[in-house]
């Protein structure tokens, strides 16, 4: 049923819809919305579940690691700092193959200290063993959080849902929530066999020697790889349910004869889209939003590139020193292509600056400009630098 | 198939028993049973520990059993045994000892009243016979060993009744008579054939018992008193200790004396006074060249006597002249008016010869009417001529064989031994055994007991001060005549007593081992297993750290370099 | 595709305007976004919101740069600098405020309605609040949608009194102003 | 003896054990291990429907050695710092599958005194029905034997050696126990490995109270302490006798019951035992000082608590785990 919501009460009631049984979290902007909603939930009885307001998040991942380790569905969001806090715990969570879900409010990382949004934060964390899909729409965000727990539970893997802080958590606007009957029919209760249970007493989290730690890890790379097919599945089953029609891995729009393709990840995809309409002069550009991040879809990401001359990766982070991080990997995956195009890797929109609909005609003389660039910081005012030492 | 990994590398639970950490062992907890020092020093050879334990289990009847193994007569020793293993308890040096006779006698007089029966077994078809000849104490436990292990015993005794000196110079204020006819009446009772009235050297001789019977022990006491004067000089109505206690004893012989002087440290010499004393004779003099007991005082110099007698004599206003000698005896016409005592002391030579040495200038007087030698008895040579070549004592080696006589034992008192009731019943005992092996051609065995727990050796953080049991002593007034002066504990202070026992060198059960173990490789049994305790330990997993051993309050646990 | 840029001071109601513009909206069938300028402004200080108000649905997640109205909650933000900042040419601005609407045109250069929004609500919800007064004019003055698609949205959040309240000052404020008096502004052309 | 336990099935009589052991032989701790000690007896006197959350330290290293586990009971270990927070996420979870299984985290001082002591704080105060357990043995020892905030003054750690200048740890112990028990929960307490009785009655007790409650062990480590493993029990029992560790029990913060000291030791009989403090014994005014140093925190916890018995007590520090002939006397 259709709603006027803002994101992160969006997000509440779908989470509410998916029977999460535990449910830690410690406050940081912009996740506060999306707690305070289900804080709402419980207060006002419409949620039946133990809300655990933690001291950090530290305490709030290791609540959810042990409540799934105890047989509970549970769930926990956070953003930037609060990620990184997280993130020995986020390792622990995923090599003791504990599944849930956690919402990333995608924010960057300080300092300087910045509460808006990058996607700085998850990034931070992409080999910490999680499954990370970025979500391009609040609606997405919706549906994604659904899908993440039956990839969660089917693979035992715990799955990170990113959604851009403020652009689209704190953004109102038109959507379609699912009622209770059709996440039930989608989401079966968890069920999960290795908890703790004094009649079968395991002992989890143990000491691996060298002689199978390399195994463990292996095993670890492998059920990510998998969870793919995971990933899949669960966007056609839940189509079969709610009817709308989600790309898994790769969102690609095209323009039949594009010879350009731009790919992203997260909220800056709608603004391109509506860029490309409102430029009718910018050459055809075969749009691409990136899903799934972890399990990286390389196979998905090289079909979508075929007939182009020029990719442009544009994303909402930076590996200082380096450039990119989801350019590399595209560029990486690419490059086992015969005719792979030339990739063009901008950082753009850090620290919640604005991106504007007249990217999309800067970013085609860029590329018009250079011959492939490796990477540049796209929306960087040089004026505003301090002189180099 | 090899070993896979599981999901996130879970266990499965105590799969660490696939690990046995008992290869970093280089010590291993033993159990090790060493005698308490109460065993160790009883000179009837009890093992108090283990029968104190059988009590505190309350398990009265077994504990009694498992004293007439060893000691047929608990409820004659409870009372008149100078029990030393009281005196060197290791629960001495902590708070008070344990009152090991007050409990064995307890069991004997439980035994008594509810007619337990000694535990015999049937002789065998065609069981060898043996003659044990004397009833008293060494000659009955003798008997008594010799049947409880299937033999015949034919038991000769001169007197009507049996008992020795136990009936003839115990004062029943210390052994009272129901108790010691009780306690004999059931072990004669118990398959041995007693002969009453049968005196050696008169009613049959040692060549007919040596062709008649397998084996031939030889328990006689001492029935004949040593000769006494000074000097050359003895008094014309001179009494002898021995005698006057055997005619109170019989006939209840009182004297008219208002003062008299005991010679002697014995118990016989204490025993007198006090009947004296009981019978009325105002001043009772007991003149020794020993010392009184204090604490320090070698053994060698002490009163034989049994030091709480002697107590209980001051007590009753006899009076102790100890370091004493007689010089001279102060005679009116034949009578004696007195005596001349000096300062005398045995002295040890170079060559551990013992001297009496006098002291000039110490001499005093002591007026009295009657002297009463108490110096001690020899054997009665009638019959034994052979053996004895005139000297006093048989002499028999520590296994009771006579040197020179193949087939004769003898043990007790008449092996010129320290008197106690207690060592004449080891005497027989060993005796018995000795003659069990050589019947059955069995070496003596060479076995050195191992040492005696120490209190140093006992984990005393384990145990709280607990105050012995205290008997009710009759008060002096009323000490006159055959009521018991000490009584009995009651039955809750027995089994409060017996669980005071430390039970050195033996399993408490107290769990601790079990639930110290670090590594849980001390496990428990349901039964006891064959060395007594409940545990065993688990080799497998045992990583030798010492903890139970250390923790181990009777030091029953020991660790062992690993063979 | 309309934009509507909405200042206001931190504590005002910024943020709920935009919310009950874009509901309104959605009550219509129409497609709608609403969102702050997100900042870590705290009570007081200047803060704007935007809306959307569309037939299709709305892909752009950027700020709006080119709004077609502003609503003003107060009018002691008219003398911020750059208010008018990106307005479209014929755009116009909707204001709370007791002065006279003519005069405040002359001295911004562009098309001003004022409107006593804080008076109204004091005299009918007894709370100063300008949010339900502004946005009904704003309907009214435009002919977006119509008052009862506010009401609906209104309902979303008052009920009883309160609502009742409201609904009377949404009738009272969009009797204030010269109805469809923007109709032929710079949304009619784009929507 | 050998022989005659040599002639039992030891698996079946191992699992015909009259009591329950949530930790099971094989582990790898150390020979005289009291951590070991301490954590069995912990088990046993909780039962078999508990579920462990346990920090990372000696413990979890020498029990869940992959593929072996050494516990009966269901067990998680996350990391250093959370072992408090993973048991407050199980007990919720259990809460709210419906399930009454009790929940206790385990940790070494470093886990509960210092990474881990915030997480420790939070569950403490959201109340959650979650046990915790210190087993104190004063240092890293899983690292290598490193001065931790539990560490005693004086006392000679790799990360606190003594030398020219230092006479070892400089600084003093924290107060654990009274910083726990200012959370004002219902119910915090120390016990000793020296004290199984002890340490059951408490962990009972523990157990028996809806809420958050704290258990803290004092359990030697012969390794970082310097002493023989067969001394364990000795040295633990010493630190009681001397004052040096006070057992006592906190209700809402307030001082509800403590072990009387029958006989008071001199500090000296409980440090002359472990090299960790044999610079202490040096001919050197210093090293006097700080024993001076040491009797007097052992004197002010005496007085503190008032921990000198006036007459024998069967629960003081002499009485309390007296022996009786036929064992079994905390079953």
């Amino acid at each position: 049923m259709q709603y006027a919501l803002e994101g992160s009460q969006a997000l509440a009631r779908t989470v509410a819809l998916c029977r999460p049984q535990v449910i830690a979290a410690y406050p940081i902007t912009p996740q506060t919305h999306i707690v305070e909603n289900l804080s709402k939930l419980v207060a006002d009885g419409l949620l039946d579940c133990e809300l655990v307001s933690v001291e950090s998040e530290f305490s709030a991942a290791s609540v959810v690691l042990g409540a799934v380790a105890a047989g509970a569905r549970a769930y926990t969001a956070s953003s930037s700092q609060g990620i990184l806090l997280m993130c020995e715990v986020l390792y622990n969570i995923s090599g003791l193959r504990l599944p849930m879900v956690m919402t990333c409010a995608n924010r960057a990382v300080s300092g300087p200290l910045s509460i808006w949004n990058d996607q700085q934060d998850s990034m931070a964390v992409r080999d910490a063993g999680w499954v990370q899909l970025y979500c391009a729409t609040n609606q997405e965000a919706v549906d994604t959080t659904i899908q993440a727990y039956l990839i969660a539970e089917q693979t035992e893997l715990p799955v990170m849902v990113c959604v851009d802080g403020f652009t689209l958590t704190h953004t109102l606007e038109v959507l379609d929530i699912p009622d209770q009957q059709q996440v039930d029919r989608f989401l079966p209760p968890f069920n999960f066999d290795r908890r703790l249970d004094p009649t079968s007493p395991i002992s989890i989290g143990t000491l691996v020697a060298p002689d199978f730690f390399t195994e463990s890890r292996g095993d670890h790379h492998r059920a990510l790889t998998n969870a793919q097919q995971a990933i899949v599945a669960a966007a056609a089953a839940w189509e079969d349910v709610c009817g709308r029609r989600q790309n898994p891995l790769l969102c690609v729009s095209d323009m039949g004869d594009a010879r350009i393709g731009i790919l992203t990840l997260g909220s800056i995809a709608g603004t391109l889209a509506a860029a490309r309409d409102h430029f009718q002069s910018v050459p055809a550009t075969r749009l691409m939003a990136l899903r799934a991040f972890r399990p990286f879809p390389a196979e998905a990401i090289r079909h979508a590139c075929e007939g182009l001359t020029d990719l442009v990766v544009l994303e909402r982070a930076l590996s200082p020193g380096s450039g990119g991080i989801v350019g590399t990997e595209v560029r990486a995956a690419l490059s086992e292509l015969q005719t792979a195009p030339r990739v063009h890797n901008f950082s753009v929109g850090l620290g919640g600056r604005d991106v504007p609909m007249d990217i999309y005609p800067r970013i085609h003389e860029a590329v018009r400009a250079g011959s492939g660039i490796p990477f540049d910081i796209i929306d960087l005012e040089p004026d505003k630098l301090p002189a180099a030492i | 198939m090899g070993l896979k990994l599981t999901r996130g590398a879970f266990a499965h639970p105590a799969t660490s028993l696939r690990y046995r950490t008992g290869s970093w062992r280089m010590e291993r907890p033993v159990h090790r049973h060493r005698p308490a020092p109460c065993h160790a020093v009883c000179p009837a050879g009890e093992d108090a520990q283990a029968w104190l334990a059988l009590v505190a289990e309350e398990r009265y009847r077994e504990a009694w059993e498992t004293i007439v193994a060893v000691n047929p007569l608990p409820a004659v020793t409870g009372r008149v045994c100078h029990h030393p293993c009281e005196q060197i308890c290791n629960r001495g040096n902590f708070d008070e000892p344990i009152a090991i006779h007050h409990i064995e006698r307890w069991l004997g007089d439980q035994a008594i009243t509810t007619g337990w029966a000694y535990p015999a077994v049937a002789p065998a078809h065609g069981a060898k016979t043996v003659a044990v000849v004397g009833a008293g104490p060494a000659g009955c436990s003798a008997a008594w060993q010799l049947t409880r292990r299937g033999y015949r015993v034919d038991l000769f005794e001169a007197l009507p009744v049996a008992g020795g000196l136990l009936r003839s110079a115990l004062p029943p204020y210390r052994l009272p008579r129901s108790v010691l006819d009780g306690e004999l009446e059931r072990l004669l009772a118990s398959g041995i054939a007693f002969r009453p009235g049968q005196r050696l050297g008169r009613d049959f001789s040692l060549d007919e018992l040596g062709s008649e019977y397998a084996a031939v022990f030889l328990g006689p006491g001492t029935q004949r008193s040593r000769d006494w004067d000074i000097d050359g000089a003895t008094p014309q109505d001179l009494h002898v200790g021995l005698d006057l206690l055997k005619r109170w004893l019989d006939v209840g012989f009182v004297p008219d004396w208002t003062s008299a002087a005991i010679i002697g440290g014995g118990n016989t010499a204490i025993d007198l006074a006090r009947v004296l004393r009981h019978a009325g004779v105002e001043t009772v003099h007991v003149v020794t060249h020993q010392s009184l007991p204090h604490p320090g005082v070698e053994q060698t110099d002490t009163m034989p006597a049994i030091a709480r007698e002697i107590e209980q004599a001051m007590e009753e206003g006899v009076v102790f002249h100890e370091h004493r000698g007689v010089q001279r005896l102060v005679l009116r016409g034949e009578r004696v008016v007195g005596l001349e005592l000096v300062h005398r002391k045995e002295l040890r030579e170079v060559n551990e010869a013992v001297r009496h040495v006098s002291f000039e200038g110490t001499e005093s007087l002591l007026h009295v009417d009657q002297v009463i030698p108490a110096i001690g008895q020899t054997v009665d040579p009638a019959g034994l001529e052979s053996l004895l070549e005139r000297r006093d004592f048989l002499t028999a080696t520590e296994q009771g064989r006579l040197s020179g006589a193949p087939g004769l034992y003898a043990g007790g008192d008449a092996c010129g031994n320290h008197g106690s009731v207690s060592a004449a019943i080891g005497d027989g005992r060993r005796a018995a055994l000795t003659i069990e092996r050589d019947l059955q051609r069995i070496a003596d065995p060479d076995h050195g007991e191992p040492p005696a727990i120490t209190p140093a050796e006992l984990n005393m953080n384990y145990f709280e001060p607990q105050p012995r049991q205290h008997a009710p002593v009759l008060p002096v007034a009323e000490r006159s005549g055959e009521a018991e002066i000490i009584s009995g504990l009651a039955q809750q202070q027995v089994a409060r007593e017996a669980h005071r026992c430390l039970s050195c060198g033996n399993c408490l059960a107290c769990d601790n081992c079990w639930t110290l173990c670090p590594d849980v490789a001390v496990l428990k049994t349901r039964h006891p297993v064959e060395d007594g305790s409940h545990y065993v330990f688990d080799y497998d997993f045992c990583k030798g750290c010492g903890l139970c051993a250390r923790e181990c309050p009777t030091s029953y646990i020991v660790m062992e370099t690993e063979p | 595709m309309i934009e509507i840029r909405i200042h206001g001071r931190g504590g005002q109601g910024n943020v709920v305007a935009a919310y009950l513009l874009a509901t309104a909206a959605f009550e219509e069938g129409r497609y709608a976004q609403a969102f702050p300028n997100f900042g870590a402004e705290r009570r007081g200080a200047p803060v704007t919101a935007f809306v959307r108000i569309a037939d299709r649905p709305i892909r752009r997640r950027c700020q709006v740069l080119e709004p077609a109205f502003l609503i003003v909650q107060d009018d002691t933000l008219l003398h911020l600098p750059d208010i008018t900042a990106g307005l479209q040419d014929g755009g116009a601005i909707l204001v709370n405020s007791t002065g006279d609407s003519a005069e405040l045109g002359t001295q911004l250069k562009r098309t001003v309605v004022a409107l006593p929004a804080s008076a109204l609500a004091q005299e009918i919800l007894g709370r100063p609040v300008p949010n339900t007064a502004l946005l009904s004019a704003f309907l009214a003055l435009t002919g977006l949608l119509p008052q009862t698609a506010l009401v609906k949205a209104l309902g979303g959040r008052f009920h009883g009194a309160v609502l009742d309240n409201n609904r009377q000052l949404v009738e009272q404020a969009a009797a204030q102003v010269n109805a469809g008096a923007w109709q032929e502004g710079p949304h009619a052309v784009r929507a | 003896m050998g022989d005659s336990s040599d002639q039992l099935s030891h698996r079946g009589l191992r699992l015909s054990q009259p009591r329950f052991s949530g930790l099971e032989s094989g582990h790898r701790a150390c020979q005289g291990c009291g951590e070991a000690l301490g954590a069995r007896l912990v088990t046993e006197a909780a039962g078999p429907d508990v579920a462990y959350a346990n920090a990372t330290g000696c413990l979890e290293v020498f029990t869940t050695a992959w593929p072996d586990s050494a516990w009966r009971v269901p067990w998680i270990h996350s990391l250093f710092e959370n072992a408090p927070a993973v048991a407050a996420g199980m007990e919720a979870a259990l809460k709210a599958r419906g399930k009454t299984t009790r929940v206790i985290s385990m940790g070494g001082d470093g886990s509960t005194f210092d990474i881990g002591f915030q997480a420790l704080s939070g569950m403490l105060e959201r109340g959650h029905n979650v046990l915790h357990v210190c087993f104190d043995n004063e240092a890293y020892m899983n690292t290598g034997i490193q001065r931790s905030s539990s560490t005693p003054h004086a006392a000679s750690t790799t990360t606190s050696p003594s030398g020219k200048v230092r006479m070892g740890k400089r600084h003093l112990k924290k107060d654990i126990v009274s910083i726990v028990a200012a959370h004002h929960i219902p119910y915090a307490a120390t016990s000793s490995v020296a004290y199984p009785s002890d340490i059951r009655k408490k962990v009972r007790r523990a157990l028996a109270i809806d809420g958050p409650t704290f258990l803290h062990i004092h359990t030697p480590c012969p390794l970082g302490w310097g002493h023989d493993g067969a001394l364990s029990i000795e040295v633990a029992r010493l630190a009681v006798q001397t004052g040096l560790f006070p057992i006592i029990e906190l209700e809402r913060g307030r001082l509800a019951g403590s072990m009387p000291i029958r006989t008071v030791r001199p500090v000296t009989d409980y440090l002359q035992l472990q090299t960790r403090f044999r610079h202490l014994f040096a001919d050197d005014a210093r090293a006097r000082e700080e024993l001076e140093h040491l009797q007097a925190l052992a004197d002010h916890n005496i007085e503190v608590y008032n921990l000198r018995g006036t007459q024998p007590d069967s629960r003081d520090s002499e009485g309390a785990d007296t022996v009786r002939r036929g064992g079994m006397r905390w079953a």
